[in-house]
């Protein structure tokens, strides 16, 4: 919309440069600061630990070396095991991607209802739904530690994926929610008189509409079920730690020699499923929240 | 023979407000029954309650005679056309029209052909594979159509299915329905916000305000025999010119009078009506008012007016003038003379007038 | 029965993620307000004892602290976060160019976890280590940056971190917001003659008052949440000068083998959580009567 | 065949490297082991991994436990017994005794010891020392008087991290220094408040505030090998740390006695810090198994040398060889028997061995708000007694 | 005097594609200009051109005999009503309606006389503190103009402000509107989708279709005489009915000859127009065809004709025919009793008879 600059382009005279200027100069500035941690893992994580002993952590390497991302990702020791992060990667996307999936589907599903199925007290079971986005998930370990002891799930993958899943219910229904509700209640209206029951109204007509909003859900989920470390420390056991608590124990280690710079690298390696995540689907992000999950 | 729908003592509230009041509307088959009525009258809700998209609160519902009260939409056989089409964005324009078959689980073959069928008639044919989005108001409006009449059922609900089109489509398609209807002898019931839609379409035109009907009549009737008030207000555009009077008999013949600004008042005599009370509100349609000596007839007097304002509109011209304290508009042929401030000698038709009482607006004649 | 089941749908399909909510959500609160009456230490028991683990948080000074450093540090991280994201929206809603890669940039901290950063920012706000040894050593050797090291002064440092990883989502959420602002008020507040900045004061601003709530919403769920960003950065240190609740309570719950004094801090920061969510609740709720 | 799932908290290199060790003898033995790191805050993290595995009925065989945290868990029931084994190998001789009383669970064996650190070390750079005419100091005056001297020839007299485990440290050192080993036992073990509130320690948080002027500016969130680092790098002279911080040294091959220096702080006493692993209520014959195994082997003679070679701590037991350890250890271990006839061989509180997590946690609150604020000591004492009574 | 607005050899593209094709208009003080044309054909680009809110890509605009096409929007003095309106919407009426004068600096005093003025004049004045939201959409309209109105620009433009509104305010607002550039006399450029808007509105109208101007005229010129078959068949409803035809010369008059399906062809002579070629199109009006007997003039002629459909309309009744391969469209009086299927003698009036080419659909006579 506001394309308050391009109006009288033609007529740039010498201060319409200079505020562009200023502009570009600002958004840099900006950028430095949400840059400069990265820019400080980078680096770290390609100099050698003597340097980072002896050098300014902010400087520039002097010798790059891969090593440490070597280490990293298929070396250091997270305990007796020396194979770096490599297992517990691929445990975080066993986790992730079935929660990511469930929850997201489950908030289709729930905010479909909530949105062009009102009954009555939907709302009120959608505001109690709404709560739980909020809960303080120390709250929420200790009984569910039991919990999972009576289902049988202590410890295991799906126990995990089941806790993500619940949690995430409150956001992805909200999400789903705002978004169903700038849709015509007339679609569902026209598929009933044409025969179609709730599933298929669903299926054939609201998902394929959806992609926006599942595009920020997905994202959503992915960042917080693949970053976190309080669920997959509490309910995993050995061999099936996400990659957050190899993370952690790689970097965590209280009374051991610190290598900085594999820590940094295993932290970027840890980050890049998400920040890939980010760079490629941020474009449809914005377009998802413009497209109604914006509203209150 | 039964009517195809038949609403009985039909009331629906929201929560504690009462939206329709004590509906009753029968509709015989192959009519076609025009709802109008002002914006949240309760046209829609009515339809809603008609296809069962709403679940009503008192009274009944039959459609072939079968009671449908408790039907679920799917089962009422009924096809409906909503006022923002709600076509399904992200299908092919044949899966829109196809869809309800294909849920309902009609043959592959049958489908095709009737797609095919229907698409011809629409003259859609070179659309099939293109998405909603890609369709002008018009096209949509069709696939609109089309998903209904690929139904065959009992009864077609429309819901202002021409309101979001530009005027010229709007006529185009309205000769449309007319031929469908005509062709198919299907039973219809339409919503519309325009009386020139209502007019020309309706076999059956209902007038409602305030979820209560105010008149159930053929088109014909609600023109020139409107029940009160508010439907000689509502229908015909311009509108019924509605005129404060006082009346006095004279012999067998009833005198109505009426105050000018600024000049004698207007009398008119009426030899139809008789036993009228002292002050009525005398309702006179655009074009029952012309240029002295376009018009000729046994209840045409003249008079003249002093002209306000002028307005050229290509076919016609109307023009304004100060009566009994309102605007009275008349419709003049194209090359009339008239102009703003001058006085013009018009010509009154009072074979089809109406008397209203002012109190309560009900028709006296 | 399908005819019964048919009109329920809807409720059997809520009912999973209802029944869900109900026993892991507030099953679980009703859970901790019970322990948050007994005498738990390392693990829970359910033997009421009144109400002496709430007497024991107020008479803390450690949880003062941490309740003081909530009211600093998430008034101040919502605050700064929605500025800053509004203005980075509002200058990137000048059809910037390269506006792919800069809200990339601005939006990447989010997709990483404090674990993760900690460290980075740990080393940059450290005095002898980050910018201020750098700026020293570009010869100004009076800078002075140590705010990490200084007690009253350390919270601030969470919340330059908690900024940094937050207002990006701001700034998304208000761009999408400007998108959807209907472009031809701004054209007729512009034949208006009225100047650009007022346009985005008076007009645009004003009228994305739905995307303040949801991303206060957001932040205040971030901020009561805030436990990573701390230990992390500070470890709740110097001290316990940036403790907040949440790294109270999951030191008394863990570290410390406090179960009953962890579960009624957890309880007083569940009223904190329910001030600040029910009325967005309950204009949430009055929207959806109106519509 | 044994199975052992063990958690623990040793991640890092050297400390893999150590429980490798066991690893492999488990191995050898026939046994399966699993590993289950959970690093972090120095246990914190492991501690809330094991009570939601606990809840969940699904514990771990193994899991490294330390302290009064032992008999606490031993409280709730879900300890093993391993007296079977103790007492087949003798543990009771084996160990000084108020370490074996640690492994002791109202009188059967519940937890093996694995290793002993010294908590109450003061490590210096030597060419520093040299350079300024400094001797290790054995009083906390002449620390006070060399930190002076240092600091006016512009070195940093004590590398510190100021994060609350590294105050408590210190302040233990202080306490034990100050007060001697009676007063640091009523004091820090049995919390009496009379020792709490007297004198002494008001005379231990004013060395707290002097020794905070020894420290650098930076010092806050620091970790501790940083400071190491600092000594190392002839930045700094003095870091107060248990002997671990000897790995660092060692690491960055640095020689003991020669670069660098090893000696116990001011004051009679030995402050221990003994890790260890408690075995905990497991279904399975196999796992059951396992738990034997591991305690015995744990004990082993060659386990106990090579594990605390690599740790930088020295054995448990008494009775091993120790000609291939350093002279640090030598003091170490000379020192252990010394006190420990002495009675002044005490639980390191800092560590976790003196008291429980709630209560030494509070100590923990207030030191680290004294030593990081401007504090008076009266206060500070106040404070103690209160946050003392509050955590009961 | 100069003209209000002078635009030359306007060009417009949207990356490489053409929107406006070489636009030649002027308008002179107290002109109406009325743009109508198909959607999508340019009139909002234009307008936005004209309002400095699109960068043009060639020619000049000058407003008041001043070149603006490099000024700023704001400093072009116009006002600007858009189809939505474009409310405010945190801002109350009397807010919306002041904000320009605050930004300007125009002192509190003067900004509430202004506002006292322009809220009577519209009719708003109890609305003052409301906002938008609060408003129907005639009342959000009337606030819109009035945004316009408290600015006393040279130029009004106006972006289809009644669109959204139902047909009964459309009418009522149209009169407002009407009244209220007699009022100011002041120059106005309004587009619009409504033929019967342009027609009753405009003192001048242009005719756009793809970007380029199809005729630019008085109403009665565009509706008499329109410049080509687009115009012809675009303005006007129902619309013109435009019937391939030949002819043959017949003395001095011409001989019209058109087809009949299962008739003889029909023959109507026209004594005005001679030298047409052999080919033609015949634009003829609904309203110049009616039942014999009810129209009379020297350009008369009757012929039957048989009824396809006839549509009551109320105040007339429209009668389709099929003739030269096309269906034609007759209105006749209301009270006709044209039945489907009989033969009806009907009435062509020549007088205002259009010729157009037919590969051309240029005007010939
Ligand atoms: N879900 C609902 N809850 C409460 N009130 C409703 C609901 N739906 C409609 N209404 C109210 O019912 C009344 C009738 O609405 P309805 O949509 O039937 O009007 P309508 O005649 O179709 O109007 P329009 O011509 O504007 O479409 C309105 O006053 C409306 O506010
Ligand atoms: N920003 C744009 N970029 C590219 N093409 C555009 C843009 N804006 C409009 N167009 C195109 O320019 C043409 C003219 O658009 P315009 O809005 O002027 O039509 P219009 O005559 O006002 O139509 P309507 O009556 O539907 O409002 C359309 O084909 C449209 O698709
Ligand atoms: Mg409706
Ligand atoms: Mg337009």
């Amino acid at each position: 919309m506001t394309d308050m600059t391009v109006t009288n382009a033609r007529s740039g005279g010498l201060s319409k440069i200079a505020l562009r200027w200023i502009l570009y100069i600002l958004l840099g500035i900006f950028a430095l600061y949400y840059l400069m941690p990265l820019f400080v893992m980078l680096t770290t994580s390609l100099k050698s630990l003597d340097e980072i002993r002896t050098g300014s952590l902010v400087a520039l390497p002097r010798d790059v070396t891969f090593d440490a991302w070597r280490t990293a990702w298929s070396g250091a020791c997270t305990g007796i095991q020396c194979e770096g992060l490599q297992p517990y990667f691929w445990n975080s996307v066993l986790i992730a991607v079935p929660a990511v999936m469930i929850s997201t589907l489950l908030g289709a599903m729930n905010g479909y209802v909530v949105a062009q199925w009102r009954f009555k007290g939907a709302n009120i079971i959608f505001s109690l739904m709404l709560f739980g986005c909020f809960i303080p998930f120390q709250v929420v370990l200790l009984p569910m530690a039991t919990t999972l002891g009576k289902l049988g799930l202590a410890g295991t993958i799906p126990g995990l994926i089941f806790v993500h899943v619940v949690y995430g219910l409150g956001f992805t229904t909200l999400f789903f929610r705002n978004y169903y509700v700038t849709i015509p209640q007339e679609l569902v209206k026209a598929a009933k008189v044409d025969g179609a029951g709730f599933f298929r109204i669903f299926w054939s007509i609201f998902l394929p509409l959806s992609l926006p909003i599942i595009v920020v859900t997905v994202i959503w989920q992915f960042t917080q079920i693949w970053n976190d470390f309080l669920f997959g420390v509490s309910f995993s056991q050995a061999g099936t730690q996400p990659i957050t608590v190899a993370l952690n124990n790689i970097v965590n280690s209280t009374t051991g020699v610190k290598e900085y710079n594999v820590d940094m690298a295993a932290a970027i390696i840890a980050a890049l499923p998400t920040l890939l995540v980010y760079v490629v689907a941020g474009k449809y992000f914005i377009r998802g929240l413009t497209a109604g999950s914006v509203k209150g | 023979m039964a009517p195809i729908l038949d609403i009985k003592n039909l009331k629906k509230n929201y929560g504690s407000t009462e939206i329709l009041k004590d509906i009753n509307v029968s509709i015989e088959p192959g009519d076609f029954l025009v709802l109008v009525g002002p914006s949240g009258c309760g046209k829609s809700t009515l339809l809603n309650c008609i296809a069962g998209l709403e679940p009503i609160t008192g009274g009944s519902i039959s459609i072939a005679g079968q009671d449908m009260t408790e039907v679920s939409p799917k089962d009422r056989n009924i096809a409906m056309v909503f006022q923002s089409y709600a076509l399904y964005p992200t299908m092919s324009v044949a899966k829109n029209i196809t869809f309800g078959m294909k849920v309902r689980g009609v043959d592959q073959a049958t489908q095709d052909k009737k797609l095919q069928e229907v698409a011809a008639q629409l003259q859609i044919e070179q659309l099939l594979n293109r998405r909603p989005g890609q369709l002008s108001g018009g096209q949509r409006q069709r696939v609109a159509m089309g998903r209904a009449l690929v139904r065959d059922p009992a009864l077609f609900l429309f819901d202002e299915p021409l309101s979001n089109l530009d005027a010229k489509l709007r006529v185009e398609m309205r000769t449309e329905i007319k031929k469908l209807h005509q062709n198919l002898n299907a039973s219809m019931v339409y919503v519309t916000h325009d009386q020139i839609e209502a007019m020309t379409l309706a076999t059956k035109i209902v007038v409602m305000k305030g979820g209560v009907i105010q008149q159930i009549g053929s088109p014909a009737e609600i023109y020139n025999r409107p029940a009160n008030l508010f439907v000689a207000d509502f229908m015909g555009s311009p509108a019924m010119n509605l005129i404060p009077a006082k009346t006095r008999a004279n012999g067998g013949a009833t005198e109505i009078v009426i105050d000018r600004p600024a000049a004698e008042p207007l009398v008119l005599k009426d030899t139809q009506n008789a036993n009228l009370p002292a002050d009525v509100i005398l309702g006179l349609r655009p074009e029952d008012i012309a240029e002295a000596g376009y018009r000729s007839g046994d209840n045409v007097q003249t008079a003249d007016c002093m002209v306000e304002m002028v307005e050229p509109a290509g076919a016609d011209t109307y023009v304004v003038s100060h009566l009994g304290g309102k605007q009275v508009t008349a419709r003049l042929h194209a090359e009339t003379t008239a102009t703003p401030g001058a006085a013009l000698p018009m010509a009154f038709d009072l074979s089809k007038v109406s008397y209203f009482a002012p109190e309560t607006g009900a028709r006296l004649n | 029965m399908s005819e019964w089941l048919e009109r329920h749908v809807p409720k059997v399909v809520l009912a999973p993620s209802f029944v869900a909510i109900l026993f892991f959500v507030y099953g679980f609160i009703a859970w901790t307000a019970w322990v948050s009456l007994t005498r738990s230490r390392l693990m829970p028991k359910y033997d009421i004892e009144g109400f002496i683990q709430y007497e024991r948080l107020f008479a803390a000074p450690r949880w003062d602290t941490a309740m003081n450093n909530l009211f600093i540090f998430g008034t101040l991280f919502i605050v700064i976060s929605m500025i800053l994201g509004l203005l980075l929206a509002i200058l990137l809603d000048q059809k910037i160019r390269t506006e792919g890669v800069i809200r990339t940039i601005y939006l990447y901290p989010m997709a990483l976890s404090m674990i993760v950063t900690g460290t980075a920012w740990k080393w940059i706000l450290n005095p002898g280590l980050g910018i201020e040894a750098m700026v020293r050593g570009w010869g100004y050797e009076d800078f002075k940056f140590d705010w990490l090291v200084n007690s009253d002064l350390a919270i601030y440092t969470v919340v330059i971190a908690g900024v940094w990883q937050s207002s990006g989502f701001v700034m998304a959420l208000f761009l999408a917001g400007l998108r959807s602002v209907d472009g031809e008020i701004i054209k007729a507040a512009q034949v208006d003659g009225i100047p650009t900045w007022r346009i985005y004061s008076a007009i645009i601003i004003p009228s994305m008052a739905p995307i303040f709530l949801s991303a206060f919403i957001v932040l205040s769920h971030l901020a009561i949440k805030s436990f990573d960003l701390v230990i992390a950065l500070t470890g709740g240190g110097p001290g316990y000068a940036t403790d907040l609740p949440a790294t109270y309570m999951y030191a008394m719950a863990f570290s410390r083998g406090d179960i009953g004094q962890a579960a009624s801090s957890a309880m007083i920061m569940m009223a904190v959580v329910f001030a600040i969510v029910v009325p967005y609740l309950y204009s949430e709720l009055r929207a959806a009567k109106n519509d | 065949e044994p199975q052992a799932e063990v958690l623990h908290w040793w991640t890092s290199g050297g400390e893999a490297k150590s429980v490798a060790v066991l690893q492999e003898e488990f191995a050898a033995n026939g046994g399966t082991w699993t590993d289950m790191p959970v690093a972090g805050g120095g246990g914190d993290a492991a501690m809330t991994a094991l009570r939601a595995r606990v809840l969940s009925g699904n514990a771990p065989t193994a899991v490294q436990l330390k302290g009064p945290a032992i008999q606490e868990w031993y409280e709730e029931g879900v300890l093993a017994d391993i007296s079977a084994v103790a007492e087949a190998e003798n543990w009771a001789n084996l160990l000084p005794a108020s370490i074996a009383a640690h492994m002791q669970c109202e009188g059967s064996w519940c937890a093996a010891p694995v290793n002993v650190h010294r908590v109450d070390w003061i490590w210096a750079n030597a060419d520093i020392l040299e350079a300024n005419g400094i001797e290790m100091p054995t009083t906390w005056d002449e620390f006070n008087a060399a930190a002076e001297k240092l600091q006016a020839a512009g070195i940093t007299p004590l590398a510190h991290g100021g994060q609350a485990w590294q105050d408590a440290t210190v302040f233990e050192t202080v306490v034990l220094g100050v007060g001697g080993p009676e007063f640091f036992h009523k004091a820090l073990v049995e919390l009496d408040q009379d020792a709490l509130t007297s004198d002494t320690m008001v005379a231990v948080f004013d060395q707290m505030r002097t020794m905070r002027g020894y420290v650098d500016d930076n010092f806050s969130g620091r970790d501790w090998n940083l400071a190491t680092a600092m000594v190392m790098n002839g930045e700094a002279a003095f870091q107060i740390m248990g002997d671990w911080a000897k790995g660092e040294f060692m690491a960055a091959g640095k020689v003991p006695g020669e670069d660098f220096l090893c000696a116990s702080t001011p004051g009679d006493g030995y402050l221990y810090n003994v890790d260890s692993f408690a075995m905990f209520d497991v279904d399975g014959d196999d796992k059951v198994a396992g738990q034997a195994l591991l305690a015995e082997l744990i004990m082993g003679p060659n386990f106990q040398e090579v594990f605390n070679l690599n740790k930088g701590s020295i054995p448990a037991r008494t009775d091993v060889d120790l000609a291939a350890f350093d002279v640090c250890a030598h003091t170490s271990a000379e020192d252990m028997s010394g006190t420990s006839e002495r009675g002044s061989l005490l639980p390191s509180y800092a560590h976790g061995m003196a008291l429980r997590g709630a209560q030494s946690g509070a100590i923990t609150d207030v030191v680290t708000a004294h030593f990081n604020s401007d504090m008076s000591s009266a206060d500070a004492v106040q404070m103690l007694a209160d946050a003392v009574a509050n955590s009961m």
